[in-house]
């Protein structure tokens, strides 16, 4: 009885003992969830044009903000970093459409799957070799990127909210938008979908594979970047930035696995739902670090009820 | 010219039912058994032993596992470690709360443990397909992992949260632990591994590994041609969760000798996808090839630059190695993208039609 | 072993319950979302006849064969089969019931060889567990000898020896085909439907599977529905004809009734044949 | 409705030509065996032969698109309006004017039929206006896909599915289509409007077609040349007309022997030598 | 050429690189300086190789293997989990294991643990010494109040529960333990979410590698009070307190070392090594002067004096394994010696013996003012009579698990 009531009454009864710490909890959720929007982003756009399910966007991630960092401390400035940093986000594009993707074309999922582990060993090693293994510190204050926190008090207590979480908050939107518009507007967004459902039809038609390729993994690139600024602010930049990829598999399967829409979504449910059950369940009742699991267990949920995700296109089944 | 097949026939079903149909696969084997059996035994050192053949027999049976799942079921896994987790675990419960138990039992019984958790997760197969499913195996995977952490009585409440694999003694000669001399081990494993494989082999080329391979390569022609979904699938999550689980108690006890929960972390389950998929999905050979290109490749590489005299930090050995590993699993899938046993068998092929091109 | 039903006689019968009905579609309806693609159809399968079933693209045939297979389930009416009447039932239940079937989009086991497939085809009437299966000893290994047999006989009368260690996802289409074949009839039916088994052959091989398809009929009594595009096949093979058009039936007849049917040229032949 | 048959004399260059092609699959399966074959400009060329004979094969090595599928042509040269194929990716070829309609319709089975089409037009650069005129075009020839624009390729029925690869091809204008079986799965009305646009392509806008077939007899009617295959070789090749002369091609592929067409009730189970192998 | 061979198992890559690599460098410049300004130890070099282990226990078991198939003297596992691994292994190979500051505590029962040791202090001295510290020296100070013990979800983390939970026991005051994952140690707002709801009197931080500043960074943000914040000696770790600067004051770490870059060993190794380019430090980021550095240097120290010591007692300058298992048993670091290696004042005097295989060594509070670590304590120590049976009951379980064990029978202390 009494654990029914721990179960079902009192989280609540919490939440609204203390409203300002139950917001500070759901914004905290809020920005992990956007962090891992971000990230699932760039999965969906490769998946949706390969079902390639890419699992190197992590590393990419940790990638491009050590570039970033590790031309600053050369003595780049910061805002010529960038351009350079997504030059070489450029570079590597290309390198992994010439060297895997194309020799790979027409294979079985789960062999371009394999690939992009292979990848992410390659680029894990070689980061390393180039940027150490230390862990770096991201160059936030000049990037322009405010440090500040604002404290809001309401209802008696506080409610702080860091500016470079609003600053992340706000980049993300403003991404996401532009993405979109890039995938609906134009025919490049028809022909991405087209190479995702059948490779060697989308050649025969006449769709550059490399073409494509190229420029999908350059702007998941991007992303990367915008991901690893936005972390790597929040966390300092190291390797260990790279599990925080995997966090963006659940997401990707909650939102579907070729849904911008998807990505968000499930991004920010994700991110706030683990939060709060963390904080609210998972600390009282099951000692806590549900967080390792919740979001896997969450999207599994979903699944059985839609196991296309929710926002998902169905999978066809016809004979 | 070795491999001439000609004069070779068969006059019975159950001729053509043997499993080398040709001769010298057979010798071939027979080759492999005896270094195998006798030559690393007579001449290897504790370290080829210990960081060499014992684990690439683990890791092969491991990945032997995982390829029934994924390879002949085509149910895609990221969950092993976890499941090889749950093997050890529970080879350790059952060893210290019966002390008296033989080894042998503990293992065997084990294995049920991480078969019925691949059952319990592998339930949402019948929903979610493909990539999808990947999301259940991840949960057993996170799931499982936070479970072996927070459940106390796993691990008999010890401080430092870790298990520690007892002295254990079989016909007198000590097996497990620390005082075990590691060609007691290494034969144990051995022996494991081969019976286990020999039953995989008859499982796949079986009626069962032939429902296996309908589902995998098309669930609804199969659903259409008589096969029970549910029956196939969850057959696969079992077997293949039980060896799985026999590899994890044998990782834990036969070769490591103390495990923390995060030594089943998903770095596991990789390790042991890399060899399934780089070996050869659908072959039981490509487990093999697969553990001694992932799991010993790097250990002899990372011994190359010491012997040669070159002066590299290990910490650039280490990262170099990481990419070399990284390089050659993308060159491999690229060369060919069945895997080792794939590249082995076009091979036999050329050789048995050679010299001739074609 | 099986005389041939003589149709003319049984043309006017079209509709009264008879003794040999083996299988009876009633009123059946079938939509997606909106797309409409069965509307109320009802037509019977005679015991040992080759019934075809014909129309335009998208008619709705393959369809109609998904509803009697239980892959689909109708929103309106009923399927009896031997006697038993339902709605909706598991596929591997049709196939426990001796329905079996082969596809319009071949749909073998690629990674599998013709052997294997054509096993694979038998699975439903092999009975031993996995510990006999794993040791490959006494019944585990006899059962497997014993359907072997079976098998090399289906391929045998198809004329596959050469291909039966070949992986099917390399074979030629037609020879796909033809696996396929062999793997319905591995499963020993009494209802064999096939579903455009000419598609993307070449007259020599039409010829070979006409003659298949009339042995499996004749000296194993198995009756068979099918679709076909190729009129001539049609008309040579098949007892009677259903023709479908967007959903409706439009004639249901013996062969040369209906190749002369008004509306079976207008929405189906062009020309008449 | 039989075409008049074209002159033969042809002076200019071929829009085509492959010349003694070999085709190995997985470095060991050797699928051709040299094969040589012409499109003049402006024709209509079909391959015959088995299956198995090596026709998809022999389009995919026009169109470049072995490699997705781990075969590579080891011998010989494919020359496409004077250049080399081999040096050009696949999308440089249809740029170029060819393309091609793969056997077993692929469809992009998430997007729609209409999307589908729209998805021939990725490398036309002449406006959206010619494009939405082409469409039209194509539902003109297909009315059933218009009805079906906006669903899934993938839930459409097969012959659908085969229009819309067809329409996809011809929203690309190209200067030449290979059409491997495009009367596969098709209603027989349908196989004839689809040939009488094939003729139509062909006399209204000079579209040369190589087409792999199965339906012999629509085949020759509508093919000025025919080569005809069989286990990676060339064994026969002419004129279409008088290929259906032929003795040989008359039993095998057309099924008329002396006494006129016999019914497939009567085949025999017995193979007789073909007298081009003896 | 004959070499004294002293590998090291180290982590320059991965999640926990950033705190391993400065210890690793500092251990390796002592032993380089040792060869170029004494040509060595007794004048036979040392080999000082290095393994790479990524904090991955199974790579930690193949570097074990490695280095006792090539002969090495000890076995320096350089991580918990790796420590329990080969544990029971080095009791059975006979190879000393080398654990400075940390490992398993109940190690300094040398009498059980024969070939292991953990000088200068264990992880319960260290768990003694800051409930001392912050209880100002009486733990009745801390009845009712509210103790946040946030520790890495690992052997490590996990190593000072027992002791911890004892003081709350008999001291009447509330420990929380929160575990930080692997995977959480860069994003721990769950962790500080509970902190602030909590509202703990001391968060004690038992961190490593990436863990230490996200902990620092969540700190701040939370607005938690720094000086109730202190952290086992691997957090006295500048770099991660350079990211917070000015408001990381008052944050507090013990430290069984105090950095001090003008102590003559200091300079002989600046002259030696880092100026002759044989270093792989990271000077541009002051790691010379960083704590982390002149700890791994000190580490090098006791085992360089073990060595010393077992030369001696053998009377041969190429010391076999258990010559330096006894040298190690006999390292006596006094004042005179530690003046006489021109490190007085980086760390405190102690000696083992037999049956003490910690030392026992105190340490210092030390305390961030915004830029640099300052000692704010005298030297403290820890509670023996709470450790010792703690210490007894550890070995003996262990032993009784890991049957038939081999105890030190000879050692009779
Ligand atoms: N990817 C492949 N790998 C290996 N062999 C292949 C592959 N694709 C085709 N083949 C082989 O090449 C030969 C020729 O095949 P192809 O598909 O070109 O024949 P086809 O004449 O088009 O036959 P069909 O009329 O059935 O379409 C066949 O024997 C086939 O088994
Ligand atoms: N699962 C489905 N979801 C949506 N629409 C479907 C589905 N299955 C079939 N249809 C639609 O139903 C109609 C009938 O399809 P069906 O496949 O039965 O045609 P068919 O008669 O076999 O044609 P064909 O001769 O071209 O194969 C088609 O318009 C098709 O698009
Ligand atoms: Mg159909
Ligand atoms: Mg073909």
């Amino acid at each position: 009885m009494s654990y029914l009531h721990s179960i079902f009454v009192a989280p609540f009864a919490d939440m609204a003992d203390a409203p300002d710490f139950f917001l500070q909890v759901v914004w905290e959720g809020l920005v992990s969830g956007v962090l891992y929007a971000l990230i699932a982003l760039g999965f969906v756009l490769i998946y949706k044009s390969s079902r390639i399910f890419n699992f190197a966007q992590g590393i990419m991630v940790v990638f491009a903000a050590l570039t970033l960092v590790g031309l600053h401390e050369n003595g780049v400035p910061a805002l010529l970093a960038v351009p350079l940093t997504l030059l070489v986000m450029f570079v590597l594009a290309v390198g992994i459409e010439r060297a895997v993707l194309r020799p790979l074309v027409n294979q079985p999922d789960i062999i371009l799957f394999m690939a992009t582990i292979g990848i992410t060993l390659f680029l894990i090693g070689l980061g390393e070799t180039i940027f150490g293994g230390a862990n770096k510190v991201m160059i936030t204050e000049q990037l322009g990127i405010p440090t500040g926190s604002w404290v809001v008090e309401p209802f008696g207590g506080f409610v702080s909210v860091e500016q470079k979480d609003v600053t992340a908050v706000v980049g993300a939107v403003l991404l996401v938008i532009a993405l979109l518009v890039f995938l609906n507007k134009s025919k490049m967004g028809r022909a991405i979908r087209a190479l995702g459902d059948d490779h060697q039809a989308a050649l025969s038609v006449g769709i550059s594979l490399s073409t494509i390729w190229v420029l999908v993994w350059f702007i998941s690139g991007i992303i990367a970047l915008a991901t690893g600024i936005v972390w790597g602010a929040r966390a300092g930049v190291s390797f260990a930035l790279e599990v925080i990829a995997l966090k963006a598999l659940p997401v990707l399967m909650l939102g579907g696995l070729e849904s911008v829409t998807g990505a968000i979504v499930g991004g920010l449910a994700i991110g706030i739902l683990e939060k709060v059950f963390e904080i609210y369940w998972g600390q009282p009742l099951l000692g806590g670090n549900t967080e390792a699991w919740f979001a896997y267990m969450l999207a599994l949920l979903v699944l059985l009820v839609r196991p296309q995700g929710l926002f998902g296109e169905k999978i066809i089944e016809r004979v | 010219m070795f491999y001439r097949i000609a004069g070779q026939y068969k006059t019975s079903y159950g001729a053509d039912y043997a499993l080398f149909p040709i001769k010298q696969d057979a010798w071939l084997l027979a080759l492999i058994l005896v270094f195998a059996f006798v030559v690393f035994p007579l001449t290897a050192s504790d370290f080829m032993f210990r960081a060499l053949l014992i684990p690439v027999l683990i890791y092969a049976l491991a990945a032997l596992g995982l390829n029934i799942l994924t390879g002949y079921a085509g149910q895609l896994s990221l969950g092993t470690g976890a499941f090889m987790g749950v093997g050890a675990y529970a080879c350790y419960k059952l060893i210290t709360i019966f002390p008296e138990m033989n080894i042998i039992g503990a293992i065997v019984l084990s294995g049920f443990f991480s078969a019925a958790a691949g059952v319990a997760f592998g339930l949402p197969s019948l929903r979610i397909k493909g990539f999808y499913l990947a999301i259940a195996t991840l949960a057993a995977q996170f799931f499982l992992l936070w479970l072996f952490q927070k459940w106390a009585w796993l691990y008999n409440y010890n401080a430092s949260g870790a298990i520690q694999v007892p002295n254990t003694q079989l016909f007198g000669v000590t097996i497990t632990g620390a005082q075990a001399p590691v060609l007691a081990q290494y034969f144990f494993v051995l022996i494991t591994v081969c019976i286990l494989t020999a039953f995989a082999i008859n499982i796949t080329r079986g009626r069962i590994g032939r429902t296996w391979k309908a589902v995998r390569d098309m669930d609804i022609a199969a659903e259409l041609v008589g096969i029970n979904l549910m029956k196939a699938k969850l057959s696969a999550f079992f077997v293949s969760s039980y060896i799985v689980g026999i590899a994890g108690a044998l990782f834990v006890f036969l070769w490591r000798g103390a495990a923390e929960a995060d030594l089943f972390d998903i770095q596991l389950s990789f390790r042991v996808l890399f060899i399934a998929i780089i070996g050869g999905l659908g072959s039981i050979l490509g487990n093999y090839l697969g553990a001694l290109l992932i799991v010993a490749l790097p250990v002899i590489i990372g011994t190359v630059p010491a012997a040669v005299g070159l002066p590299i930090s290990s910490a650039m050995v280490e990262h170099l190695n990481t990419m070399i590993i990284g390089a050659l699993i993308i060159g491999f899938l690229i060369l060919e993208p069945h895997g080792l046993a794939r590249l082995w068998a076009l091979m036999r092929e050329k050789l048995i039609i050679w010299p001739f091109p074609h | 072993m099986n005389a041939r039903p003589d149709h003319s006689v049984l043309a006017d019968q079209e509709g009264s319950a008879r003794d040999d009905l083996l299988m009876d579609v009633r009123n059946v309806s079938l939509s997606f979302g909106g797309v409409k693609a069965i509307t109320d159809i009802s037509f019977d399968v005679r015991q040992g006849e080759i019934r075809a079933i014909i129309g335009p693209n998208g008619a709705g045939k393959t369809s109609m064969l998904n509803v009697i297979n239980g892959f689909y389930t109708p929103q309106v009416g009923t399927i009896t089969f031997r006697g038993v009447e339902r709605r909706s039932m598991k596929p591997h239940d049709a196939v426990r019931q001796g329905i079996a079937r082969t596809f319009q989009n071949v749909a073998l086991f690629k990674g599998m060889s013709t052997l294997d497939n054509i096993m694979a085809g038998r699975s439903v009437l092999m009975k031993r567990n996995i510990v006999w299966q794993m040791l490959w000893r006494g019944p585990a290994l006899r059962e497997e000898i014993e359907h072997r047999e079976k098998v090399e006989e289906i391929i045998d009368f198809l004329e596959i020896e050469h291909i039966r260690r070949t992986p099917v996802g390399k074979l030629p289409y037609g020879l796909q085909k033809r696996v396929e074949l062999g793997r319905a009839l591995a499963m020993e039916p009494s209802l064999l439907l096939l579903d455009e088994p000419m598609a993307g052959m070449n007259l020599e091989e039409k010829e070979d599977m006409s003659r298949f398809i009339l042995d499996v009929n004749q000296q194993r009594g198995t009756t068979i529905a099918l679709i076909e595009h190729d009129m001539g096949v049609v008309m040579d093979l098949s007892d009677r004809v259903v023709v479908l058009d967007y959903g409706k039936k439009i004639a249901d007849g013996p062969p040369d009734e209906v190749k002369n049917s008004q509306a079976v040229i207008d929405a189906y032949l062009g020309v008449p044949h | 409705m039989i075409p008049n048959p074209a002159p033969a004399t042809q002076t200019v260059e071929p829009i085509l030509s492959v010349n003694n092609i070999e085709v190995i699959y997985d470095h060991v399966i050797l699928v051709l065996k040299g094969v040589s074959l012409t499109v003049p400009r402006g024709g209509i060329t079909a391959i015959l032969g088995a299956n198995g004979a090596g026709k998809t094969t022999t389009l995919k090595a026009i169109s470049n698109l072995l490699h997705a599928e781990r075969g590579e042509v080891t011998k010989g040269s494919i020359v496409f309006d004077g250049e080399e194929v081999q040096a050009l990716s696949s999308n440089l070829l249809v740029r170029r004017g060819c393309i091609q309609v793969m056997e077993g319709r692929h469809c992009f089975g998430h997007l729609s039929v209409e999307d589908n089409l729209m998805t021939g037009a990725f490398t036309r650069k002449d406006g959206a206006a010619a494009i939405k005129a082409d469409l039209d075009l194509v539902y003109d020839y297909f009315p059933r896909l218009k009805v079906r624009r906006t669903s899934q390729a993938g839930y459409t029925s097969g012959g659908e599915q085969q229009m819309t690869a067809i329409g996809r091809a011809l929203m690309s204008r190209p200067k030449m289509i290979l059409l491997d079986e495009p009367s596969m799965g098709l209603a027989p009305q349908l196989v004839e409007e689809i040939f009488e646009i094939v003729k139509k392509l062909n006399d209204e806008q000079g579209v040369s077609f190589l087409l792999a077939e199965q339906n012999t007899n629509v085949a020759l009617r509508y093919a000025k040349y025919g080569y005809i295959l069989e286990s990676g070789r060339v064994v026969l090749d002419g004129e279409a007309a008088a290929l259906r002369e032929n003795d040989d091609v008359k039993e095998f592929y057309l099924g008329v022997g002396g006494e006129g067409r016999k019914s497939f009730r009567d085949v025999k189970h017995y193979k007789r030598r073909k007298r081009w192998l003896s | 050429q004959e070499v004294l061979k002293l590998p090291n198992m180290s982590y320059r890559t991965g999640p926990f690189a950033a705190t391993g690599t400065p210890h690793m460098n500092g251990q390796r410049d002592y032993m380089t300086m040792l060869n170029e300004r004494d040509g060595g130890i007794g004048g036979v070099r040392v080999a000082f190789d290095e393994c790479e282990t990524g904090y991955n226990t199974e790579k930690g078991v193949e570097c074990y293997e490695k280095s006792k198939a090539e002969g090495a003297l000890v076995t320096q596992p350089w991580s918990t989990g790796i420590t329990l691994q080969v544990l029971p292994r080095t009791n059975v190979d006979a190879i000393p294991m080398y654990a400075p500051g940390y490992g398993f505590s109940a190690m300094q029962d040398g009498k059980t643990f024969k070939w292991a040791f953990n000088p200068p202090t264990s992880y319960w001295d260290g768990a003694s010494m800051i409930m001392n510290a912050i209880s100002d020296g009486d733990l009745a100070n801390l009845k009712g109040k509210k103790v946040a013990f946030l520790h890495l979800d690992h052997p490590y983390g996990k190593e000072p529960l027992p002791l911890l939970e004892k003081l709350a026991a008999d001291h009447g005051f509330e420990l929380l333990p929160i575990p930080v994952g692997l995977s959480e140690m860069q994003n721990q707002s769950a962790q500080w979410l509970q902190i602030r709801r909590e509202r703990p009197d001391f968060v004690v931080m038992w961190g490593w590698g990436a863990m230490n500043a996200g902990a620092i960074t969540e700190a701040v943000k939370t607005r938690y009070p720094m000086d109730q914040f202190v952290s086992v000696w691997w957090g006295a770790h500048e770099p991660d307190l350079k990211l917070v600067g000015e408001e990381g004051k008052g944050y507090r770490a013990l430290s069984w070392n105090f950095a001090d870059p003008n102590a003559k060993l200091m300079q002989d190794v600046k002259k030696h090594v880092v100026d002759a380019g044989k270093s792989q430090l990271n000077q541009g980021a002051g790691e010379f002067e960083s704590t982390p550095y002149q700890r791994g240097i000190l580490m090098s120290v006791i085992l360089a004096e073990a060595v010393k010591a077992a030369q001696e007692h053998a009377g041969t300058k190429m010391i076999n394994r258990e010559q330096l298992r006894w040298g190690l048993e006999n390292v006596k670091l006094d004042e005179a010696t530690l003046e006489e290696l021109g490190a007085t004042g980086m760390m405190a005097p102690f000696s083992m013996s037999c049956s003490n295989h910690t030392g026992h060594a105190g340490a210092w509070m030390v305390e961030w003012d915004g830029t640099k670590f300052n000692k704010v304590s005298d030297l403290l120590s820890a509670d023996r009579a709470v450790i010792d049976p703690l210490v007894e009951k550890a070995a003996a379980d262990y032993a009784a698990a890991n049957q038939p064990w081999q105890m030190n029978e000879e050692c009779t202390q």
